[in-house]
């Protein structure tokens, strides 16, 4: 018995309300191995995982740890007292706590009731430590934290339950190449310890690094389960998508034409040097840059999301009026921001709504939608990404995670804008959606938009821009050409200890 | 407000593998039957379950004098209700509706007093609008505009224009009303009380203008991520202050109307109408985490509470009891929708408050 | 009934109150958002010109606010008043004030309702003898329509108040004695919210077929009854009998909507209780119990020159 | 509760860049004085500013008798503050905690009503408490298991409340009460009135467990997210049981004060307290969307509420302009808070309520 399972799931089934997320799935993870979960978008394998982890109910099935049968009805805490420790896709850490206190949250060190905070914060420090986040101070809160510190903290708690079976669903969307590097080397060491590790993930490479096995989930139901060693990429891509992608990157684009897109001076809040930057009708520019460099500030300073201290941005050679979002919009720019859940998606309302927001006015005469139009304007709009949904009038939050990215995508190819700023466009994406996404980048730039790309994932920008921007401590360190340039040479600019060879 | 019935087994991918049904005409717009029993129109089965009790119970409840006591009764209570439920859709809370009541009617009263020289009828009503927009507007720029919390900003409206209000009346009635004034409310068409009709009137414009302008998408998108809405291009501001400035209008609105009804100004009218107001609102459905309710809702609320009042009294329920009564009528009320809504698992404490 | 005591308030009481200019008296009263107790604080500032005193006006938001009135109190202590003229919202809870107001030698002149621990002087009407006198117009009223064993609505306008417990039972008391087979088949409470009331005397006029008559306790019960029974024409079969002199109620006996109102006199409470306090201020001692009574005024008298002060009190300002 | 003066702008991602002061002990979990000046103990600059006004504008205020009132004034009120800011940090809401007042107000003055066979004082309050501590447990089982809008189920709970209690009193004020039940609120120590030494004791015990004990912790958890709470294994259910459980507790124990203050069992005390103890929360820095305040300031926060009814009084300030001029404060008051705290750009809408 010594390979028993650590855990074991068979004929699982879960459905919502009429959406079938899960159909009869098998899964075994055992104790040494990096098991991977692939799948398109809505596949299941977010519902698959919030089942192991007691977070919600399966309506059939078996579900055993380490042999042991577990009860139908399951909470978390059963679930993580038996072992299973889990990074949730969308972040789940409490953003009025302490970064102790939700390290520590449901197990919080402690005497008949009374905290013990010296443990508390000993604990923390010595979890965050495991990330590489050793310096940051446990007692800040964790709504004053940058996304990117949030995963790792969100990470650092699981790894600091000793878990036996660790589940990571997409953990790597929010961090950097080395970050990310950092982590696939923390699993790789869990996996030695002899822990049992699912690991979800949009990225390939990142699989194929560290994958032993591969289970394939397609539309709720189990398409197999393979060691890792037996699968090429375009044989997964296959398994998962049952297509073929021909290529993921969009091929040759007709040349770029007038500069539609140009910041002059530009300084945002937190920035010591202006920056000067245009880009063409007709080109993507990639920007590059290190978790925190700048990159996103520059995007929401020139889109008017936070105030411009010094500079303007200028659209077909007129200056844009960047006062608040709404007057860059008009201007003609749209911005992609990179937290969906925060500044982007409207929970609560549907998808269609979601969709058709930005542009609400051009399917409406005086204020008043137009009938018919709003549905119309929203499918054409949606045409091509292969959003995975019941019904348009369904609240947004139904969505799985990256059809809730293409809806975004959908709503700023809607606004019909001259300028799109897209920051992190494919966070949580799957590789057909991506190369869905990537061709409406390439159809949009075709038409003679002008496209800024911030991503974390350098074979995107490597593969889809035209030209790439390196940002580095808030300044442009300099430029690489996409054609030539090699994920190191980005890196090597973005990085500071190299700082010095550029003056 | 998601059809479940007519929707196909949410299909897969777009285009490609399974071909969706085409998007339908956009008939999700327009009212159905179906709608009628979702919880976005929360409410209503329990309204129809409570008005079906009391036709058996009563003799008196089907009657026409009966029915139109209930419209006169309700209808100020509804059209605060209207306005509130901009506000809460908001995520905000307007606790100064009632003392704007107040205020706007005695601003009216005031205005029409003294019958020789007093203002013309109309004029005092524009006038009592206009401070009761101009109140919802103050509340709309503290909130919009220095970020406070709105329950703070309108519990210290609620003060100032109560406080306004027995100041301007040296706390006494202001009457006799000229019947000119009385006859707002007092005149009926068809038989049908005028108090009734513009009870109707509001609730429909608003729901029109909810659900058929942009404006009313924009009341939604604030109230859902006010953060993602900004950068979405939602003029936040000045939704916010629509919002307040027209909830503090209809307030004003159900003021005059109330002055007209009782023909009288009363300085400490409207006390208590807010949290009346804002229970309506929850009990048709709305949210006060914002982006959920509508007007329909608010009336389907402002006519279950005025049910149980009217039955109460109809069926000569000792006061102490109808108040317990009611109390767990309420409770009740909201109880079933939530259960029968409650398929899909909703969180506790992250229940629409 | 003690008509002798209304009327102008005599300026001759002013006869103890030498000396007293300056002094600091405070009068709270139970709220001060109403008719009523405007007409009483009026008095009061009569009382305070005529006498030269220093006055503060005070009272909680709503009667039913105790707690605060005890504050008002203290405050009162704290700020240094030499008397008070309380119009107390508890026969007993202010007991505890009103002595430590005393101990520090504050003299205490309460209004309207009285208190069971000492005060320097009480002047009011005993509302269980004006609830008697509203059954026994009800009794007349009912007994002229040839419906002596009638039903009676009781329009309240709070729970919970001692002060309209007493008024309702005077008015069975009344009532009963010369119709002992009319009875309050129910009561409405409309928590001084008119449209409420008016909902309610609405409701009940349609829900009870065989009304006969309608008993409001106070302004807003009476004017909600008043507009109700205009609202359904109804004031010729119904006996309605209201306490208090609100405007719209003096209009509603005028137009008949209601048969008779009991009139009480808080612009003599007002006057009447500085007068006192100033007295005891400057060492005499005033009448240990004033009972003005009151007035049951119907549509022939409502017009009478001598109730015109009465129905219609000097305002506060001017 | 972050430390802004300490803490220098929130700076890189997990210490990359700019190295991070060393972690300092676990002090931050202590009350330093810097902390009184943040958000988090919000009102106090507010609190000590009209405290300095009053003392200058009158002779009155400093004085031991009017400190001594004010304790007593405000302890009612911040006795039921400091409960309700625990539903609030829940992100719920209660508004029966007024009704919860005169019910168990009711219940301790008849218990010891017959002072002859009454029950001994101890007795009664202990019934009291129970009795509150249960309607608030009745809330919460609405709001945690039926998963109810607290905003609907204390609503109702308000009125059946305050129905039981004038049923249970039949109307009337229950008195005359002995002694030994009156000494409770009326008795003193080291000159300073029990009441003020009870609503500290209430305030320190709340202000301890919410920061040192795993419970305190977890209601904080619960009003962040309640479905984030619930995936790390807060038992969300009894943390919402018992917010509501002690929020009714508390406010029985204020209605047992009032009563023995009054020295009477009034049927409708407590009326609108549940307004005045939820703006004393916000006022103290509380936000209605949870996880956001704490005990300390919901006492400041009820303090400066009574300073102004205080010194509205002290400087004989007539009542209707002491109501417009109350409501004017409490938005300079919390417009102030807002201004010195909101250096990071809050969103409209999404302004703490
Ligand atoms: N709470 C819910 N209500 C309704 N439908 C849901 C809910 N949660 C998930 N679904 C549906 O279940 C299906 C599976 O979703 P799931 O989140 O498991 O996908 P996923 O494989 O994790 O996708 P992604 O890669 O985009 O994260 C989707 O169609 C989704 O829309
Ligand atoms: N909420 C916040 N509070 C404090 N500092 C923040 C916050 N958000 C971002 N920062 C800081 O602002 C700086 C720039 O962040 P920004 O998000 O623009 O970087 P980026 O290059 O886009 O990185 P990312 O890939 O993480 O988006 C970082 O130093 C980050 O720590
Ligand atoms: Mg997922
Ligand atoms: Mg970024």
């Amino acid at each position: 018995m010594a390979d028993t399972a650590v855990i074991s799931l068979r004929g699982v089934r879960k459905t919502y309300r009429a959406v079938t997320a899960l159909d009869g799935v098998d899964l075994e993870v055992l104790p040494g191995e990096v098991h991977c979960l692939a799948g398109e978008n809505g596949a299941g394998k977010s519902t698959l995982i919030k089942i192991l982890t007691g977070a919600e109910t399966r309506d059939a099935g078996e579900y055993l740890v380490s042999g042991e049968p577990m009860r139908p009805v399951l909470t978390p805490a059963v679930a993580r007292d038996a072992g299973v420790g889990v990074v949730y896709q969308e972040l789940s850490l409490l953003p009025e706590l302490t970064v102790s206190a939700n390290l520590c949250m449901g197990r919080f060190p402690s005497r008949a009731g009374f905290r013990d905070l010296r443990r508390q914060r000993e604990m923390a420090t010595a979890m965050l430590s495991r990330v590489g986040l050793a310096e940051l101070d446990p007692e800040t809160r964790v709504a004053e934290l940058p996304t990117a510190t949030r995963q790792l903290v969100e990470i650092a708690r699981v790894l600091g339950q000793n878990a036996k079976l660790v589940i990571f669903d997409e953990p790597t969307t929010a961090l950097s190449e080395q970050e990310a590097a950092a982590l696939l080397d923390r699993i790789r060491a869990l996996r030695d310890e002899g822990v049992a590790v699912l690991y979800v993930s949009h990225r390939m490479e990142e699989m194929f690094a560290i994958g032993d096995r591969v289970t394939v989930l397609r539309d709720g139901r189990l398409v197999a389960t393979e060691p890792m060693a037996g699968h090429t990429e375009d044989t997964l891509v296959q398994a998962m998508v049952g297509r073929t992608i021909e290529s993921l990157y969009p091929g040759e684009r007709a040349g770029t034409g007038q500069v539609r897109l140009e910041l002059r001076g530009v300084r945002p809040v937190g920035f010591d040097e202006p920056v000067d930057l245009s880009v063409r009708s007709g080109e993507i520019l990639g920007l590059a840059g290190l978790l925190g460099s700048g990159r996103s500030e520059l995007l929401r300073a020139a889109f008017g999301a936070d105030p411009l201290l010094a500079g303007q941005v200028l659209v077909d050679g007129r200056p844009a009026d960047t006062s608040s979002p709404r007057a860059a919009a008009r201007s003609g720019i749209g911005l992609l921001t990179e937290d969906r859940k925060e500044s982007g998606l409207m929970l609560g309302l549907s998808i269609e709504k979601n969709v058709a927001m930005a542009s609400i006015g051009a399917v409406s005469s005086f204020g008043v939608l137009r009938r018919g139009k709003v549905r119309e304007h929203v499918a054409a709009a949606a045409d091509g990404l292969r959003v995975k949904f019941g019904d348009w009038t369904d609240p947004v939050s139904s969505l799985s995670g990256g059809n809730q990215q293409k809806t975004l995508v959908a709503r700023w190819r809607a606004t019909g804008a001259k300028v799109l700023l897209l920051d992190e466009p494919t966070k949580g994406v799957d590789v057909g959606a991506k190369a869905d996404i990537y061709r409406v980048i390439a159809e949009l730039a075709a038409a003679g938009l002008a496209v800024v790309v911030v991503s974390s994932y350098l074979p995107e920008l490597l593969g889809l821009c035209d030209r790439i921007a390196v940002v580095r401590q808030r300044r442009i360190a300099g430029f690489a050409d996409p054609a030539e340039a090699t994920e190191e040479d980005v890196l090597h600019l973005a990085s500071p200890v190299t700082a010095q060879e550029a003056s | 407000m998601t059809d479940v019935a007519s929707a196909p087994a949410p299909s897969a991918a777009g285009g490609k593998r399974k071909r969706r049904p085409r998007p339908r005409p956009a008939d999700s717009e327009i009212l159905r039957l179906s709608h009628l029993f979702d919880r976005g129109f929360g409410g209503i089965p329990v309204l129809l379950a409570i008005a079906f009790a009391l036709s058996l119970a009563t003799d008196s409840f089907l009657t026409g004098t009966n029915l139109d006591n209930l419209g006169r009764q309700v209808s100020i209570y509804a059209i605060i209700a209207v306005g509130q439920l901009l506000v809460i859709l908001t995520a905000g809370i307007d606790l100064s509706v009632g003392s704007v009541v107040g205020l706007a009617g005695v601003v009216a009263a005031t205005a029409v007093f003294e019958t020789s020289g007093g203002l013309p009828v109309a004029l005092a009503v524009v006038l009592a609008l206009v401070v009761g927009a101009a109140a919802g507007l103050i509340n709309g720029v503290l909130v919009a505009v220095l970020r406070m919390p709105p329950f703070i900003v309108t519990l210290g409206m609620m003060g100032i224009a109560r406080g306004a209000t027995l100041l301007l009346t040296d706390g006494r009635t202001v009457q006799p009303l000229p019947a000119e004034f009385t006859a707002i409310a007092g005149g009926s068409v068809f038989g049908v009380s005028n108090l009734t009709w513009l009870m109707l009137l509001v609730t429909v414009l608003m729901a029109w203008l909810l659900r058929r302008t942009v404006w009313g998408q924009y009341v939604y998108a604030v109230g859902s991520n006010a953060e993602s809405a900004r950068l979405t291009g939602v003029p936040v501001r000045p939704v916010l202050l629509s919002a307040y400035a027209l909830s503090g209008l209809l307030a004003a609105f159900a003021g005059v109307l109330l002055a007209s009804r009782l023909g009288n100004g009363v300085p400490t009218s409207g006390t208590g109408y807010e949290l009346q107001a804002i229970a309506a609102c929850v009990i048709g459905g709305a949210s006060l985490f914002g982006a959920k309710g509508t007007a329909l809702g608010a009336l389907v609320g402002a006519l279950v509470v005025g049910l149980l009042n009217n039955g109460g009294t109809l069926l000569g329920v000792d006061p102490f009891w109808l108040q317990i009564a009611i109390g767990v009528l309420i409770l009740i009320a909201v109880g079933a929708e939530n259960l029968r809504g409650g398929g899909k698992s909703r969180l506790p404490g992250m229940a629409a408050r | 009934g003690g008509k002798a005591a209304f009327g102008p308030a005599a300026e001759g009481t002013g006869s103890g109150t030498s000396g007293v200019a300056g002094t600091r008296i405070d009068v709270i009263t139970k709220a001060t958002d109403s008719e009523f107790w405007q007409s009483m604080l009026a008095g009061s500032e009569r009382a305070g010109a005529d006498l030269g005193v220093e006055l503060g006006l005070f009272g909680p938001t709503s009667e039913t606010d105790i707690d605060q009135q005890v504050s008002l109190v203290e405050n009162s202590i704290a700020r240094g008043a030499k008397a008070i003229v309380l119009a107390s919202n508890s026969s007993t809870a202010l007991n505890g004030a009103v002595d430590r107001a005393r101990q520090q030698g504050i003299k205490v002149i309460t209004v309207d309702n009285s208190i069971t621990t000492a005060s320097e002087g009480f002047i009011g009407t005993d509302n269980v003898k004006a609830g008697q006198q509203a059954g026994q117009r009800m009794c007349e009223l009912l007994t002229a329509q040839g419906k002596a064993a009638g039903k009676i609505l009781h329009e309240s306008s709070t729970s919970g108040q001692q002060v309209l417990a007493d008024r309702l039972t005077g008015f069975r008391a009344g009532l009963a004695e010369k119709c002992p087979q009319a009875a309050v088949v129910q009561t409405a409470v409309n928590d001084n919210d008119l449209n409420k009331a008016v909902g309610q005397v609405n409701d009940a006029i349609t829900g009870i077929p065989d009304l006969a008559g309608i008993f409001a306790d106070n302004n807003t019960s009476g004017t909600g009854a008043a507009r109700a029974v205009a609202e359904r024409g109804a004031a010729d079969r119904l006996a309605v009998v209201a306490f208090d002199s609100d405007p719209a109620e003096v209009e509603g006996v005028r137009t008949g909507s209601i048969d008779a109102i009991l009139v009480q006199n808080p612009f003599f409470f007002g006057y009447q209780g500085v007068v006192e306090a100033a007295m005891s201020v400057a060492g005499s001692t005033p009448p240990v119990d004033l009972d003005p009574g009151a007035v049951v005024i119907d549509k022939s008298d409502v017009d009478k020159p001598e109730y015109a002060q009465l129905l219609d009190p000097p305002k506060t300002k001017g």
